[in-house]
Protein backbone atom coordinates (compact mmCIF):
# COMPACT_ATOMS: atom_id res chain seq x y z
CA UNK A 1 0.00 0.00 0.00
CA UNK A 2 1.34 3.48 -0.87
CA UNK A 3 1.03 6.47 1.30
CA UNK A 4 -2.06 7.58 -0.99
CA UNK A 5 -3.98 4.50 -0.91
CA UNK A 6 -3.33 4.99 3.17
CA UNK A 7 -4.45 8.55 3.13
CA UNK A 8 -7.65 7.40 1.07
CA UNK A 9 -8.28 4.60 3.04
CA UNK A 10 -8.47 6.89 5.95
CA UNK A 11 -10.64 9.56 4.59
CA UNK A 12 -13.07 7.48 3.07
CA UNK A 13 -13.38 5.98 6.96
CA UNK A 14 -14.11 9.23 8.41
CA UNK A 15 -16.71 10.16 6.31
CA UNK A 16 -18.84 6.70 6.90
CA UNK A 17 -18.02 7.48 10.68
CA UNK A 18 -19.64 11.20 9.95
CA UNK A 19 -22.48 9.24 7.89
CA UNK A 20 -23.22 7.27 10.66
CA UNK A 21 -22.99 9.80 13.05
CA UNK A 22 -25.79 11.63 11.03
CA UNK A 23 -27.87 8.67 11.03
CA UNK A 24 -27.64 8.44 14.68
CA UNK A 25 -28.34 11.71 15.01
CA UNK A 26 -31.27 11.51 12.92
CA UNK A 27 -32.82 8.92 15.04
CA UNK A 28 -32.36 9.90 18.80
CA UNK A 29 -32.51 13.71 17.81
CA UNK A 30 -36.11 15.51 19.52
CA UNK A 31 -37.88 17.28 16.41
CA UNK A 32 -37.01 18.01 13.10
CA UNK A 33 -34.48 21.24 13.76
CA UNK A 34 -32.25 19.48 15.67
CA UNK A 35 -32.69 16.43 12.72
CA UNK A 36 -31.85 19.56 10.13
CA UNK A 37 -28.57 20.11 12.06
CA UNK A 38 -27.64 16.57 12.52
CA UNK A 39 -28.47 15.78 8.61
CA UNK A 40 -26.82 19.61 7.44
CA UNK A 41 -23.90 19.11 9.30
CA UNK A 42 -22.55 15.65 10.04
CA UNK A 43 -23.58 14.22 6.60
CA UNK A 44 -22.40 16.96 4.50
CA UNK A 45 -18.84 16.58 6.38
CA UNK A 46 -19.14 12.51 5.82
CA UNK A 47 -19.81 13.87 1.86
CA UNK A 48 -16.61 16.03 1.98
CA UNK A 49 -14.41 12.95 3.33
CA UNK A 50 -15.90 11.05 0.85
CA UNK A 51 -15.17 13.29 -1.99
CA UNK A 52 -11.56 13.96 -0.59
CA UNK A 53 -10.79 10.27 -0.17
CA UNK A 54 -11.78 9.44 -3.77
CA UNK A 55 -10.11 12.75 -4.68
CA UNK A 56 -6.56 10.95 -4.04
CA UNK A 57 -7.88 7.81 -6.22
CA UNK A 58 -9.04 10.23 -9.33
CA UNK A 59 -8.14 9.07 -12.72
CA UNK A 60 -7.75 12.87 -14.06
CA UNK A 61 -8.10 16.78 -13.06
CA UNK A 62 -10.99 16.75 -15.00
CA UNK A 63 -12.48 13.79 -12.67
CA UNK A 64 -11.26 15.47 -9.71
CA UNK A 65 -12.61 19.30 -10.50
CA UNK A 66 -15.99 17.22 -10.86
CA UNK A 67 -15.76 15.97 -7.74
CA UNK A 68 -15.18 19.09 -6.26
CA UNK A 69 -18.46 20.59 -7.97
CA UNK A 70 -20.46 17.41 -6.89
CA UNK A 71 -19.41 18.66 -3.80
CA UNK A 72 -19.78 21.97 -3.66
CA UNK A 73 -23.43 21.34 -5.27
CA UNK A 74 -24.10 19.55 -2.75
CA UNK A 75 -23.35 21.89 0.10
CA UNK A 76 -25.22 24.25 -1.73
CA UNK A 77 -28.37 22.13 -1.83
CA UNK A 78 -28.41 20.77 1.00
CA UNK A 79 -27.97 24.31 2.90
CA UNK A 80 -30.85 25.86 0.91
CA UNK A 81 -32.92 22.76 1.29
CA UNK A 82 -32.64 22.42 5.05
CA UNK A 83 -33.24 26.37 5.37
CA UNK A 84 -36.45 26.25 3.31
CA UNK A 85 -37.71 23.04 5.27
CA UNK A 86 -36.79 24.86 8.81
CA UNK A 87 -38.32 28.15 7.52
CA UNK A 88 -41.51 26.13 6.65
CA UNK A 89 -41.58 24.03 9.36
CA UNK A 90 -41.51 27.08 12.12
CA UNK A 91 -44.22 29.51 9.64
CA UNK A 92 -46.41 26.64 9.79
CA UNK A 93 -46.22 26.90 13.57
CA UNK A 94 -43.75 23.31 14.48
CA UNK A 95 -42.74 24.35 18.01
CA UNK A 96 -39.05 23.04 19.36
CA UNK A 97 -38.31 21.05 21.26
CA UNK A 98 -37.06 22.19 24.55
CA UNK A 99 -34.96 20.45 27.53
CA UNK A 100 -37.78 19.87 29.52
CA UNK A 101 -40.02 18.12 27.06
CA UNK A 102 -40.36 14.64 26.92
CA UNK A 103 -38.56 13.05 23.61
CA UNK B 1 -9.52 -3.37 -7.48
CA UNK B 2 -9.95 -1.87 -4.02
CA UNK B 3 -12.23 -3.97 -1.90
CA UNK B 4 -12.91 -1.19 0.73
CA UNK B 5 -15.59 0.81 -1.78
CA UNK B 6 -18.16 -1.53 -2.19
CA UNK B 7 -17.99 -1.89 1.57
CA UNK B 8 -18.40 1.46 2.55
CA UNK B 9 -20.86 1.58 -0.56
CA UNK B 10 -22.93 -0.86 1.23
CA UNK B 11 -22.37 0.24 4.83
CA UNK B 12 -23.50 3.72 3.69
CA UNK B 13 -26.93 1.98 1.98
CA UNK B 14 -27.28 0.50 4.96
CA UNK B 15 -27.33 4.16 6.76
CA UNK B 16 -29.83 5.74 3.92
CA UNK B 17 -32.34 2.42 4.85
CA UNK B 18 -32.37 2.82 8.26
CA UNK B 19 -32.76 6.62 8.28
CA UNK B 20 -35.36 6.29 5.94
CA UNK B 21 -37.03 4.51 7.67
CA UNK B 22 -37.36 6.75 10.64
CA UNK B 23 -37.80 9.63 8.31
CA UNK B 24 -41.20 7.79 6.36
CA UNK B 25 -42.54 7.50 10.40
CA UNK B 26 -42.98 11.43 10.77
CA UNK B 27 -44.29 12.79 12.68
CA UNK B 28 -44.90 16.04 10.55
CA UNK B 29 -44.80 16.22 7.19
CA UNK B 30 -41.31 18.57 7.42
CA UNK B 31 -39.90 14.75 8.79
CA UNK B 32 -40.91 13.33 5.64
CA UNK B 33 -38.98 15.57 3.46
CA UNK B 34 -35.82 14.84 5.23
CA UNK B 35 -35.73 12.39 2.77
CA UNK B 36 -34.46 14.98 0.23
CA UNK B 37 -31.30 15.46 2.15
CA UNK B 38 -30.73 12.36 3.29
CA UNK B 39 -30.56 11.47 -1.03
CA UNK B 40 -28.94 14.68 -1.75
CA UNK B 41 -26.07 13.62 0.54
CA UNK B 42 -25.99 9.71 0.98
CA UNK B 43 -27.50 8.84 -2.24
CA UNK B 44 -24.46 10.93 -3.86
CA UNK B 45 -21.81 9.33 -1.36
CA UNK B 46 -23.36 5.98 -2.26
CA UNK B 47 -23.14 6.98 -6.66
CA UNK B 48 -19.72 8.27 -6.22
CA UNK B 49 -18.24 5.03 -4.43
CA UNK B 50 -19.94 3.22 -7.16
CA UNK B 51 -18.55 4.72 -9.85
CA UNK B 52 -15.15 4.61 -8.34
CA UNK B 53 -15.47 0.41 -7.47
CA UNK B 54 -16.79 -0.07 -11.00
CA UNK B 55 -14.48 2.62 -12.92
CA UNK B 56 -17.73 4.12 -15.15
CA UNK B 57 -17.39 7.92 -14.94
CA UNK B 58 -20.90 8.66 -16.33
CA UNK B 59 -22.36 7.40 -12.86
CA UNK B 60 -20.21 10.90 -11.64
CA UNK B 61 -23.12 12.29 -13.75
CA UNK B 62 -25.63 10.54 -12.49
CA UNK B 63 -24.69 11.93 -9.24
CA UNK B 64 -24.48 15.65 -9.89
CA UNK B 65 -27.94 14.99 -11.42
CA UNK B 66 -29.02 13.57 -7.56
CA UNK B 67 -27.60 16.52 -5.74
CA UNK B 68 -29.72 18.93 -8.03
CA UNK B 69 -32.89 16.98 -8.16
CA UNK B 70 -32.95 16.18 -4.85
CA UNK B 71 -32.45 19.95 -3.90
CA UNK B 72 -35.28 20.59 -6.43
CA UNK B 73 -37.93 18.38 -4.93
CA UNK B 74 -36.97 19.74 -1.46
CA UNK B 75 -37.71 22.72 -2.87
CA UNK B 76 -41.26 22.10 -4.41
CA UNK B 77 -42.25 20.75 -1.17
CA UNK B 78 -41.09 23.49 1.01
CA UNK B 79 -42.62 26.35 -1.09
CA UNK B 80 -45.90 24.70 -3.24
CA UNK B 81 -47.16 21.62 -1.20
CA UNK B 82 -47.18 22.37 2.51
CA UNK B 83 -48.71 25.82 3.19
CA UNK B 84 -51.78 24.31 4.76
CA UNK B 85 -51.41 26.21 8.31
CA UNK B 86 -49.65 29.16 6.89
CA UNK B 87 -53.17 31.12 7.42
CA UNK B 88 -53.37 30.70 11.47
CA UNK B 89 -49.46 30.25 12.17
CA UNK B 90 -49.03 33.64 10.74
CA UNK B 91 -50.13 35.69 14.12
CA UNK B 92 -47.68 33.72 16.03
CA UNK B 93 -44.90 33.71 13.47
CA UNK B 94 -43.05 36.80 15.89
CA UNK C 1 -21.62 -12.87 1.27
CA UNK C 2 -20.19 -10.69 -1.23
CA UNK C 3 -20.36 -6.88 -0.36
CA UNK C 4 -22.20 -6.32 -3.66
CA UNK C 5 -24.68 -9.09 -3.08
CA UNK C 6 -25.59 -7.36 0.24
CA UNK C 7 -26.09 -4.37 -1.55
CA UNK C 8 -28.53 -5.72 -4.41
CA UNK C 9 -30.42 -7.33 -1.58
CA UNK C 10 -30.97 -4.21 0.47
CA UNK C 11 -31.85 -2.49 -2.54
CA UNK C 12 -34.25 -4.76 -3.45
CA UNK C 13 -35.91 -4.85 -0.28
CA UNK C 14 -36.23 -0.67 -0.21
CA UNK C 15 -37.42 -1.23 -3.67
CA UNK C 16 -40.28 -3.44 -2.65
CA UNK C 17 -40.45 -1.67 0.47
CA UNK C 18 -41.03 2.08 -0.68
CA UNK C 19 -43.44 0.25 -3.59
CA UNK C 20 -45.74 -1.31 -1.52
CA UNK C 21 -45.89 1.84 1.00
CA UNK C 22 -46.39 4.27 -1.80
CA UNK C 23 -49.34 2.48 -2.90
CA UNK C 24 -51.26 1.51 -0.01
CA UNK C 25 -50.88 4.34 1.99
CA UNK C 26 -54.03 6.56 2.23
CA UNK C 27 -52.68 10.16 3.06
CA UNK C 28 -51.96 11.39 -0.47
CA UNK C 29 -48.73 13.69 0.29
CA UNK C 30 -47.08 10.80 2.47
CA UNK C 31 -47.52 8.47 -1.45
CA UNK C 32 -45.80 11.88 -3.26
CA UNK C 33 -42.63 11.24 -0.64
CA UNK C 34 -42.36 7.45 -0.85
CA UNK C 35 -42.62 7.63 -4.89
CA UNK C 36 -40.02 10.56 -4.87
CA UNK C 37 -37.90 7.72 -2.58
CA UNK C 38 -38.76 4.96 -4.75
CA UNK C 39 -37.77 6.88 -7.80
CA UNK C 40 -34.42 7.30 -6.21
CA UNK C 41 -34.26 4.26 -5.26
CA UNK C 42 -34.64 2.55 -8.64
CA UNK C 43 -32.21 5.19 -10.20
CA UNK C 44 -29.71 3.31 -7.77
CA UNK C 45 -30.88 0.35 -8.95
CA UNK C 46 -30.23 1.24 -12.43
CA UNK C 47 -26.47 2.24 -11.70
CA UNK C 48 -26.11 -1.26 -10.14
CA UNK C 49 -27.11 -2.70 -13.24
CA UNK C 50 -24.19 -1.07 -15.26
CA UNK C 51 -26.83 1.45 -16.93
CA UNK C 52 -25.45 4.85 -15.58
CA UNK C 53 -27.80 6.87 -18.62
CA UNK C 54 -30.95 5.32 -17.35
CA UNK C 55 -29.88 6.15 -13.84
CA UNK C 56 -29.62 9.78 -14.86
CA UNK C 57 -32.70 9.96 -16.14
CA UNK C 58 -34.74 7.88 -13.79
CA UNK C 59 -33.01 10.41 -11.61
CA UNK C 60 -34.29 13.41 -13.45
CA UNK C 61 -37.69 12.44 -14.55
CA UNK C 62 -38.93 9.86 -12.34
CA UNK C 63 -38.24 11.66 -9.30
CA UNK C 64 -37.18 15.21 -10.07
CA UNK C 65 -39.20 16.08 -12.45
CA UNK C 66 -42.53 13.94 -11.80
CA UNK C 67 -41.64 14.11 -8.12
CA UNK C 68 -42.18 18.21 -7.72
CA UNK C 69 -44.84 18.68 -10.29
CA UNK C 70 -46.65 15.74 -7.89
CA UNK C 71 -45.42 17.94 -4.77
CA UNK C 72 -47.14 21.27 -6.50
CA UNK C 73 -50.36 18.91 -7.46
CA UNK C 74 -50.62 18.24 -3.69
CA UNK C 75 -50.40 21.78 -2.74
CA UNK C 76 -53.13 22.56 -5.37
CA UNK C 77 -55.29 19.93 -3.41
CA UNK C 78 -55.35 20.71 -0.35
CA UNK C 79 -55.89 24.58 -1.08
CA UNK C 80 -59.12 23.45 -2.78
CA UNK C 81 -59.95 21.13 -0.31
CA UNK C 82 -59.47 22.88 2.83
CA UNK C 83 -60.02 26.93 1.22
CA UNK C 84 -63.97 26.82 1.28
CA UNK C 85 -64.10 25.73 5.27
CA UNK C 86 -61.63 28.96 6.31
CA UNK D 1 -25.91 46.63 -23.13
CA UNK D 2 -23.79 49.26 -23.40
CA UNK D 3 -20.04 48.37 -23.71
CA UNK D 4 -17.91 49.29 -20.59
CA UNK D 5 -15.04 48.10 -19.22
CA UNK D 6 -16.73 45.86 -16.06
CA UNK D 7 -19.20 44.07 -18.93
CA UNK D 8 -15.95 42.68 -20.87
CA UNK D 9 -14.55 41.77 -17.65
CA UNK D 10 -17.20 39.83 -16.39
CA UNK D 11 -17.71 38.38 -19.85
CA UNK D 12 -14.73 37.29 -19.54
CA UNK D 13 -14.65 35.80 -16.27
CA UNK D 14 -17.56 34.30 -16.89
CA UNK D 15 -16.49 32.56 -20.01
CA UNK D 16 -13.42 31.16 -18.14
CA UNK D 17 -15.35 30.19 -15.34
CA UNK D 18 -18.05 28.22 -17.73
CA UNK D 19 -14.99 26.66 -19.71
CA UNK D 20 -13.49 25.46 -16.43
CA UNK D 21 -17.16 23.61 -15.95
CA UNK D 22 -17.19 22.84 -19.39
CA UNK D 23 -14.03 21.18 -19.18
CA UNK D 24 -15.14 19.26 -15.69
CA UNK D 25 -18.20 18.33 -17.15
CA UNK D 26 -16.95 16.58 -20.00
CA UNK D 27 -14.05 14.78 -18.68
CA UNK D 28 -11.46 16.90 -20.66
CA UNK D 29 -12.36 15.02 -24.04
CA UNK D 30 -10.92 17.68 -26.90
CA UNK D 31 -13.79 16.96 -29.67
CA UNK D 32 -16.58 18.42 -27.49
CA UNK D 33 -15.63 21.94 -27.32
CA UNK D 34 -17.88 22.62 -30.83
CA UNK D 35 -20.58 22.17 -29.35
CA UNK D 36 -19.10 23.40 -25.79
CA UNK D 37 -18.12 26.68 -27.22
CA UNK D 38 -21.47 27.74 -28.50
CA UNK D 39 -23.32 26.49 -25.25
CA UNK D 40 -20.50 28.62 -23.38
CA UNK D 41 -21.19 31.45 -25.11
CA UNK D 42 -25.19 31.34 -25.19
CA UNK D 43 -24.84 30.88 -21.55
CA UNK D 44 -22.74 33.92 -20.87
CA UNK D 45 -24.71 36.17 -22.67
CA UNK D 46 -28.16 34.42 -21.06
CA UNK D 47 -25.99 35.05 -17.76
CA UNK D 48 -25.19 38.89 -18.46
CA UNK D 49 -29.15 39.89 -19.18
CA UNK D 50 -30.13 37.91 -16.29
CA UNK D 51 -28.05 39.37 -13.82
CA UNK D 52 -26.27 42.45 -15.18
CA UNK D 53 -22.37 42.94 -14.22
CA UNK D 54 -21.98 44.61 -10.34
CA UNK D 55 -19.69 47.15 -9.55
CA UNK D 56 -18.87 44.91 -6.35
CA UNK D 57 -16.46 42.78 -6.57
CA UNK D 58 -15.22 39.56 -4.85
CA UNK D 59 -11.96 40.27 -2.99
CA UNK D 60 -9.46 36.87 -3.95
CA UNK D 61 -8.11 37.48 0.09
CA UNK D 62 -11.22 37.40 1.46
CA UNK D 63 -12.73 34.94 -0.73
CA UNK D 64 -9.77 32.47 0.29
CA UNK D 65 -10.02 33.66 4.12
CA UNK D 66 -14.06 33.02 3.63
CA UNK D 67 -13.06 29.12 2.63
CA UNK D 68 -10.45 28.02 5.08
CA UNK D 69 -12.85 29.90 7.98
CA UNK D 70 -15.82 28.12 6.29
CA UNK D 71 -13.74 24.69 6.08
CA UNK D 72 -12.26 24.67 10.47
CA UNK D 73 -15.91 26.05 10.96
CA UNK D 74 -17.53 23.54 9.01
CA UNK D 75 -15.68 20.60 10.50
CA UNK D 76 -16.13 21.91 13.85
CA UNK D 77 -19.79 21.85 13.72
CA UNK D 78 -19.55 18.26 12.06
CA UNK D 79 -17.70 17.05 14.62
CA UNK D 80 -19.55 18.91 17.66
CA UNK D 81 -22.85 17.39 16.36
CA UNK D 82 -21.35 13.78 15.68
CA UNK D 83 -20.47 14.30 19.29
CA UNK D 84 -23.99 15.43 20.29
CA UNK D 85 -25.74 12.19 18.58
CA UNK D 86 -23.30 9.43 19.35
CA UNK D 87 -22.50 10.32 23.24
CA UNK D 88 -24.31 7.91 25.28
CA UNK D 89 -26.12 10.83 27.71
CA UNK D 90 -28.60 13.23 26.16
CA UNK D 91 -27.81 16.42 26.20
CA UNK D 92 -29.50 19.49 23.80
CA UNK D 93 -30.65 22.78 25.36
CA UNK D 94 -31.99 23.94 21.87
CA UNK D 95 -33.32 27.76 21.62
CA UNK D 96 -34.42 30.18 19.06
CA UNK D 97 -32.05 33.32 18.36
CA UNK D 98 -33.16 36.71 17.06
CA UNK D 99 -29.90 38.23 15.34
CA UNK D 100 -30.16 41.59 13.92
CA UNK D 101 -27.75 41.60 10.57
CA UNK D 102 -25.65 44.38 9.99
CA UNK D 103 -24.93 43.62 6.10
CA UNK D 104 -27.05 45.33 3.60
CA UNK D 105 -29.49 43.45 1.66
CA UNK D 106 -28.78 41.00 -0.86
CA UNK D 107 -27.05 38.56 -1.52
CA UNK D 108 -24.62 38.65 1.54
CA UNK D 109 -27.39 38.15 3.65
CA UNK D 110 -28.35 34.73 1.83
CA UNK D 111 -24.98 33.49 1.55
CA UNK D 112 -24.29 34.07 5.78
CA UNK D 113 -28.07 32.48 6.46
CA UNK D 114 -26.93 29.54 4.29
CA UNK D 115 -23.42 29.26 5.95
CA UNK D 116 -24.74 29.48 9.19
CA UNK D 117 -26.73 26.27 8.38
CA UNK D 118 -23.76 24.45 8.06
CA UNK D 119 -21.19 26.43 11.21
CA UNK D 120 -21.37 24.20 14.66
CA UNK D 121 -24.45 24.57 16.39
CA UNK D 122 -26.34 27.15 14.43
CA UNK D 123 -29.31 26.53 11.71
CA UNK D 124 -31.06 29.22 9.96
CA UNK D 125 -35.15 29.03 10.20
CA UNK D 126 -35.86 32.31 9.13
CA UNK D 127 -34.68 35.62 7.63
CA UNK D 128 -37.05 38.44 7.11
CA UNK D 129 -35.46 41.74 6.36
CA UNK D 130 -32.32 42.73 8.70
CA UNK D 131 -33.89 40.01 11.14
CA UNK D 132 -32.26 36.59 10.85
CA UNK D 133 -34.00 33.62 13.33
CA UNK D 134 -31.13 31.04 14.61
CA UNK D 135 -32.29 27.96 15.73
CA UNK D 136 -29.54 26.28 18.30
CA UNK D 137 -28.38 23.56 19.55
CA UNK D 138 -27.09 25.22 23.13
CA UNK D 139 -28.76 28.01 24.35
CA UNK D 140 -25.69 28.99 26.56
CA UNK D 141 -23.15 28.91 23.91
CA UNK D 142 -22.13 32.32 22.80
CA UNK D 143 -23.85 32.45 19.32
CA UNK D 144 -23.60 36.26 18.50
CA UNK D 145 -19.86 36.21 18.53
CA UNK D 146 -20.25 33.33 16.25
CA UNK D 147 -22.19 34.75 14.16
CA UNK D 148 -20.29 37.97 13.84
CA UNK D 149 -17.51 36.53 12.97
CA UNK D 150 -19.25 34.93 9.82
CA UNK D 151 -21.09 38.09 8.89
CA UNK D 152 -17.47 40.11 8.86
CA UNK D 153 -15.65 37.41 6.75
CA UNK D 154 -18.79 37.37 4.50
CA UNK D 155 -18.49 41.05 4.23
CA UNK D 156 -14.88 41.36 3.28
CA UNK D 157 -15.17 38.61 0.85
CA UNK D 158 -17.99 40.67 -1.31
CA UNK D 159 -16.54 44.01 -0.41
CA UNK D 160 -19.64 45.26 1.64
CA UNK D 161 -20.07 47.29 4.21
CA UNK D 162 -21.23 46.71 7.75
CA UNK D 163 -23.89 49.39 8.83
CA UNK D 164 -24.55 49.64 12.27
CA UNK D 165 -28.15 48.78 13.79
Amino acid sequence: MTTTEIASFILLLTGAVFFFAGTVGLLRFPDVYTRLHALAKADNLGLGFIMLGLLLQAPSPATALKLVLIWLLALAASATVGFLIARRARQNGIVPWQSGDRR
Amino acid sequence: MNTLLPILAVFLLGNLLVALLRVARGPTPADRLLAALLFGTTGVAILLLLAFATASAALLDAALVFALLAAISGAAFAQRAWREEQAEAAHDDD
Amino acid sequence: MTPALAFDLLLIAALLWSAARALITADVFRAVVLFIVFGLLMALAWARLGAPDIALAEAAIGAGLTGALLLDAVGHLRAKWRGPER
Amino acid sequence: MKLSVAAVRAFLWRSALLAALWWALTDGRADSWGVGSVSILAAVSLSLRLLPPVPTTVSRIGLLRFAVFFFVQSLRGGIQVAWLALRPRFSLRPAIHEIPLRLPEGIGRVLLANTLSLLPGTLSVGLEGRRLCLHVLDAAAPTEVEVRRAETRVAHMLGLKLEET
